[in-house]
């Protein structure tokens, strides 16, 4: 049974339909592509994946259960992490603490354990620690753990957003176009980090992008969306050869 | 019957005088992205301004009125370029502690020079009431929300199709932005606070006229309540100033009526509350939805 | 490391600061000086109050000082005022007289509202000093040996007007307005009802208000409404000359009852006619012809441009009473001024005044009708 | 991984240290306070400030938690503290439980009930942000004062054994008074070492998460809402505490004392302390409540002097002179 299954997703704003009669399913493991020319409803979809909107029709279910109504909060405890457009970090807090906010959900501790500061809080604090740094080591930021989330670089932060939802052991992974204004060679590395990062973490991404020939090189499979509509899905190399495709996107 | 028609009444008397005051609150919140505290002791400084030119320099009421206009109208700029300018870059909140600071300057400097003891003025409105039935209208109420009705479509109409409406509304939007595309943020932010302050102005006349008594702290409460009123219509929306403001003053004098004068503080905070809860950005806010 | 080396340097800060408030004290008492100590709001919404005391109290010190001061047994004292700003609020209050026993005092003329008077009762108490209050008039204020009163208390003045509107004036039905907020109002208020209701008359309306409202309209419909036979307001003038004016706009023309907060009304009203006929209870009238009364009335507009109000008056018998304590004690030594006070009686602008052992001053209501805008004695 | 250990066990022997050398710090500062107290080298219009300097770092530290830490602006803290102090006296004013538990009892009460009341107001805050917040928060200051001074309390018993009742305006009167230097001494530093370590523990990042971006908090499985409660309610707490401990300090108490402009002064420590720090927030709670006193001499130019000060000392802390100064000295 496929890991999201999306039925008929539709939702408009006011008058404008922004998504309509989307359907589309992503297996366990698989590296999924979702591209469309700007304003094709991309980030759209991934709002009502992550209950940011609410869908005026369709329904989302991950491993069958239906996720539209539930809270963004309790979506990511069900699994699904995601990356945004315009990075959102904890600017004024370390590298180091933007993960293990992350990791919270992990080692609960009470109120009356920091408030007492019980050897319970070290231990757990520590292996936050650990763990965080662990994460931070994957995209080689390990180094810049202690300095603010804020003084790091533009192509570093992009890493860290991802590091930061990789941390809440997502299920499935939505990474918003993470190669956004990073340089060719800079993002050639990151797509190896992400098909890395799947095959070390055994882990589901769906990966919007709107570079053609970069996810066609990298997804199993792609969904092609305009004007918030299907206009193909399957195999890169089937949906390259699609004519809608090539008129719509490469405007012959 | 006609108790409820006479509070309703009543409650467009003070609501119309919340509703001018709300407008400068929104408008210089809605530009410069600023709550000014100070904004309710210009009411003030508009207030002794006209007492002086009247009483003490005996001058004539017109030429009085105007010269308290442009006098608070500087003065609004000049408070704007000592205190407010230095924090352009500053946090929010720290704008907010300086704008108390000023108030509380305005409200102490007018202590010393005009006294504490309340001083007594004639209202230079003279405008007879106008009778429905047995229900009368006192003049100065009527002359108020004609006024604030003016004072809200020049200002919605200045802001939208003159040149320099169109730069506080690129300023409102992103300082930054606005900077690049050669518009001078300083100038229009300046210019925000003049007519904030003209507006201001206005209203301590008009406050003035309907109550006829002058305090150093008199700005204090009215500053406050039409704070609540520009949220309760929307913060930022100009129409919504003067619905919220209106909104206000009858809110309260039917809570004061037929609910309980000693509470009545108390219902009309919670009445804002409620509305908050079903509209967050209050009555005639735009629904903001921040882009993800 | 660093860390905690940085707290050690931020305590280190507060530590110096606190030896810094070691500095800014202990000044020398002067020889042959008697100083009378007090605060009251001088900034802020009731600053009108603390200011007046304050003035009235200087007018009679210069009197007193230039008449070749105070002869106490074999010694001659010159009398200072050493007033503070107290904000009207309870902990600036005590710091406030804190200041004042550091700098030295020989008597309290304090203070001016009643919650920073009740903020300090305990404290002159335990010093033992005497504190004469010039306007406090919340009842628990003189509960001390130590503590006495010049003006009415609240209850005292809801009492006589409630049996001057019965008696005298034979309203039965009343609407009152009060201030939910001020204790002074509060308290006349509730006496009044307590004493109106047992002279047999109803009290068909009760609508209050909160500090710095301006408006009033709301309440007075609801009054007219139930058209009672007078409306009973105890609160300050400036709440009194707007609800009377715009009683008078809203065409109402029932009679007005009001406190002793009202002196000074007259000033506030632009059309005097809408005061006809109110009266109110007043110790202080200063369009009185008495002598004296008239001189307070020249020197104080000389010096500070305004006509003193019923707390200036209180300011300057207060001084005068101290004076008449000092006399009779022969001794400026606290427990026998404070034995003196019960022994003494002067002729004052707020009227005779002798102290009872509760430290109640025993002199009489002067009720005071406005008429084509004029104060009148009844 | 190597370096990573060692790293691990600096850690804990360095917080053991630390903890001693606050220890030591806490203890040494109170022994120099009770010196100064007991020995009147403090003179009485400072020792009369101790109590109120330790109710407003209280209040300044707690209103931080939620301003500074949450990144949410709250105008109305002083309810908080009325609602302490009303039922923190009221308690003690009507039961005849030995003085130091009584005193206890009425301040766990106090706080309590203030933390209920940051529950209530948890409730609107979680739909709204930035000055509608503030108005809300104003708003709900202003109803408890407009309560309290309608409804009637009960302050014990008069000589013949009938309960008094006294209305809310006149405020409460013989309320016992056991506030004094040491039980404001062991408040306030407790209430600093618990809200120091909430802000260091996994709350602290949550709240500034919260601060810095709370949609991306929520994106990664934080309860924005539960957390922003649950920052309110400990706040409300403190400042219930304060306000209990402030109340036994005078023998009355009044509800205009917590009106807007004592929430818009803790606000202003907050603001001037800096934002997001405890020892910011302490140091100006203890500077803007002794400055006015300082300023006494000035007669009636205190009040004009003090906003000239605030105004200078907002733009002074964000004038570039001020980076500068911090640069040469770093």
């Amino acid at each position: 049974m496929a890991l999201l299954e999306v039925k008929n997703l539709g939702v408009s704003f006011g008058g404008l339909r922004a998504v309509d009669e989307v359907d589309f399913h992503i297996e366990e493991g698989q590296l999924y592509g979702l591209i469309g020319p700007n304003g094709a409803g991309k980030t759209t979809i991934f709002n009502l994946l992550t209950g940011v909107y609410q869908p005026t029709e369709g329904t989302i279910s991950i491993n069958g259960e239906n996720i539209i109504g539930k809270k963004t909060s309790d979506i990511n405890l069900v699994g699904l992490g995601r990356t945004f457009q315009n990075i959102r970090l904890f600017h004024n807090m370390t590298v180091l603490d933007n993960i293990k906010t992350a990791l919270d959900n992990q080692y609960k501790y009470s109120l009356l354990t920091s408030i007492l500061k019980t050897p319970k809080y070290f231990a757990i604090e520590e292996e936050m620690d650990r763990e965080a740094i662990k994460y931070l080591e994957v995209f080689g930021l390990a180094d810049q753990a202690d300095i603010l989330a804020s003084n790091l670089s533009y192509g570093p932060q992009r890493k860290l957003e991802i590091a930061r939802a990789l941390a809440t052991k997502p299920k499935l992974l939505l990474l918003d176009e993470p190669a956004a204004g990073m340089n060719p060679n800079e993002t050639v590395e990151l797509m190896n980090t992400i098909k890395l990062v799947r095959d070390r973490f055994k882990i589901t991404i769906l990966l919007i992008e709107h570079d053609m020939k970069l996810v066609s090189g990298i997804c199993e499979e792609i969904f092609v969306l305009n004007f918030g509509r299907e206009l193909a899905k399957g195999i890169p190399s089937e949906v390259l050869k699609n004519q809608a495709v090539i008129t719509a996107y490469l405007g012959e | 019957m006609t108790n409820v028609i006479e509070q309703l009444i009543n409650g467009l008397r003070t609501g119309s005088i919340y509703a001018l005051i709300a407008l400068g609150y929104t408008m210089v919140y809605g530009i410069a992205k600023m709550i000014n505290f100070a904004h309710g002791d210009i009411i003030m400084v508009g207030a002794y301004l006209l007492y002086v030119f009247i009483d003490i320099f005996k001058l004539p009421i017109i030429l009085s009125v105007v010269l308290t206009i442009v006098m608070c109208s500087l003065i609004g700029v000049f408070i704007e370029k000592v205190a407010y300018k230095p924090l352009r870059k500053a946090a929010p909140l720290s704008v907010l502690i300086t704008a108390i600071g000023v108030s509380f300057f305005l409200q102490n400097a007018s202590l010393l020079i005009f006294s504490a003891n309340p001083i007594k003025f004639e209202s230079i409105i003279k405008v007879n009431a106008v009778h429905i039935g047995n229900v009368s209208i006192a003049g100065i109420t009527i002359v108020t929300f004609i006024v604030t009705s003016i004072a809200m479509v020049l200002l919605t109409s200045f802001i939208k199709y003159t040149k320099t409406g169109y730069a506080m509304r690129a300023v409102s939007e992103d300082k930054g932005a606005a900077q690049l595309m050669g518009i001078n943020v300083n100038r229009t932010i300046s210019i925000t606070f003049a007519i904030g302050s003209l507006l201001a102005a206005i209203a301590g006349i008009l406050f003035l006229s309907q109550y006829q008594s002058l305090k150093p702290t008199m700005g204090a409460l009215p500053g406050i309540k039409a704070f609540v009123a520009a949220v309760l219509g929307g913060i930022g929306s100009i129409p919504g100033a003067m619905l919220g403001g209106l909104a206000l003053g009858v809110i309260e004098s039917i809570s004061k009526a037929y609910i309980s004068s000693q509470l009545s503080d108390a219902i009309v905070f919670s009445v804002l509350i409620l509305v908050l809860l079903v509209k967050p950005t209050g009555l005639l806010g735009k629904n903001f939805i921040e882009k993800v | 490391m660093k860390k905690s080396f940085k707290k050690v340097i931020s305590l280190g800060l507060v530590l110096s600061l606190m030896l810094l408030m070691l500095a800014g004290c202990g000044k020398k008492v002067e020889e042959g000086v008697f100083v009378i100590g007090g605060s009251g709001p001088l900034t802020g919404g009731a600053a009108s109050y603390g200011i007046s005391v304050k003035q009235g109290a200087e007018i009679a010190i210069e009197e007193i000082n230039e008449a070749g001061g105070v002869k106490v047994g074999k010694e001659i004292y010159q009398l200072k005022l050493k007033f503070e700003d107290d904000e009207a609020e309870k902990d600036k209050a005590v710091t406030a007289y804190n200041s004042l026993m550091d700098s030295g005092v020989n008597a309290i003329m304090g203070n001016v509202t009643s919650g920073s008077t009740a903020a300090i009762i305990d404290l002159t108490k335990e010093d033992g000093i005497l504190q004469l209050t010039p306007s406090g008039s919340a009842q628990e204020l003189t509960k001390h040996d130590n503590a006495f009163r010049l003006c009415f208390t609240d209850p005292f003045q809801g009492v006589e007007m409630a049996n001057y509107a019965v008696n005298e004036s034979k309203y039965m039905t009343a609407g009152i307005i009060y201030d939910n907020s001020d204790d002074y109002s509060t308290g006349v208020m509730e006496s009044f009802v307590n004493q109106f209701e047992a002279n047999g008359g109803t009290v068909v309306a009760k609508e209050s208000f909160v500090g710095d409202d301006v408006d009033f309209t709301t309440q007075l419909t609801s009054i007219k409404d139930k058209s009672p036979d007078v409306i009973f307001v105890p609160s300050y003038y400036q709440e009194a000359a707007y609800i009377t004016t715009q009683a008078a706009e809203l065409g109402m023309n029932i009679p007005f009852l009001g406190s002793d907060g009202w002196d000074g009304v007259l000033a506030q009203i632009v059309d005097a006619a809408d005061l006809e006929g109110a009266i109110f209870l007043s110790p202080f009238l200063a369009s009185d012809t008495a002598e004296e009364t008239v001189s307070f009335v020249k020197k104080y507009n000389d010096k500070y441009k305004a006509i003193p109000d019923q707390f200036a008056a209180d300011g300057y018998d207060s001084v005068y009473v101290i004076k008449a304590a000092m006399e009779k004690a022969g001794t400026i030594k606290n427990a026998d001024l404070i034995k003196a006070m019960t022994e003494i009686s002067i002729k004052g602008l707020t009227g005779d005044i002798s102290f009872s052992a509760n430290g109640e001053p025993n002199k009489g209501a002067k009720f005071i009708v406005i008429e084509n805008g004029e104060y009148k004695v009844k | 991984m190597k370096k990573e250990n060692t790293n691990k066990n600096i850690s804990k022997k360095v917080t053991n240290k630390k903890n001693i050398v606050s220890l030591v710090l806490i203890i040494a500062v109170y022994i120099l306070l009770a010196v100064l107290v007991e020995n009147k080298i403090l003179n009485r219009q400072f020792r009369s400030m101790i109590v109120p300097i330790g109710a407003n770092i209280m209040l300044a530290v707690s209103l931080n938690l939620v301003t500074g830490f949450l990144g949410e602006l709250s105008l109305g803290h002083a309810g908080f503290m009325a609602i302490g102090a009303f039922t923190g006296a009221v308690f003690t004013l009507n039961s005849n439980l030995p003085g130091l538990l009584e005193f206890i009892l009425a301040i766990l009460i106090g706080g309590i009930v203030a933390g209920l009341f940051g529950f209530l107001i948890g409730v609107p805050v979680l739909r709204l942000k930035g000055d509608y917040l503030a108005i809300v928060t104003l708003g709900f200051g202003e109803i408890i004062r407009s309560i309290i001074n309608s409804i009637n309390f009960p302050s014990g018993l008069d000589p013949e054994g009938v309960r008094i009742m006294r209305k809310g305006t006149m405020g409460l009167t013989g309320i016992e008074i056991y506030s004094n230097y040491t039980w404001i001494y062991i408040a306030t530093v407790i209430t600093i070492i618990v809200i120091v370590n909430i802000v260091n523990s996994r709350f602290g990042r949550i709240m500034c998460s919260i601060r810095d971006n709370d949609i991306a908090s929520e994106s990664i499985g934080i309860n924005v809402s539960k957390y922003k409660v649950i920052t309110f309610v400990i706040a409300a707490f403190f400042a219930g505490v304060a306000g209990v401990i402030y109340a036994h300090n005078f023998a009355i108490m009044m509800p205009t004392e917590f009106d807007y402009n004592r929430s818009i002064n803790i606000l202003v420590f907050v603001v001037l302390g800096g934002m997001g720090s405890i020892r910011g927030s302490i140091i100006a709670a203890i500077l803007l409540t002794v400055l006015p006193e300082f300023l006494r001499e000035t007669s009636q130019y205190r009040m004009l002097i003090y906003s000239i000060l605030l105004i200078g000392m907002m733009i002074f802390n964000n004038s570039d002179l001020k980076h500068k100064l911090i640069k040469k000295k770093a």
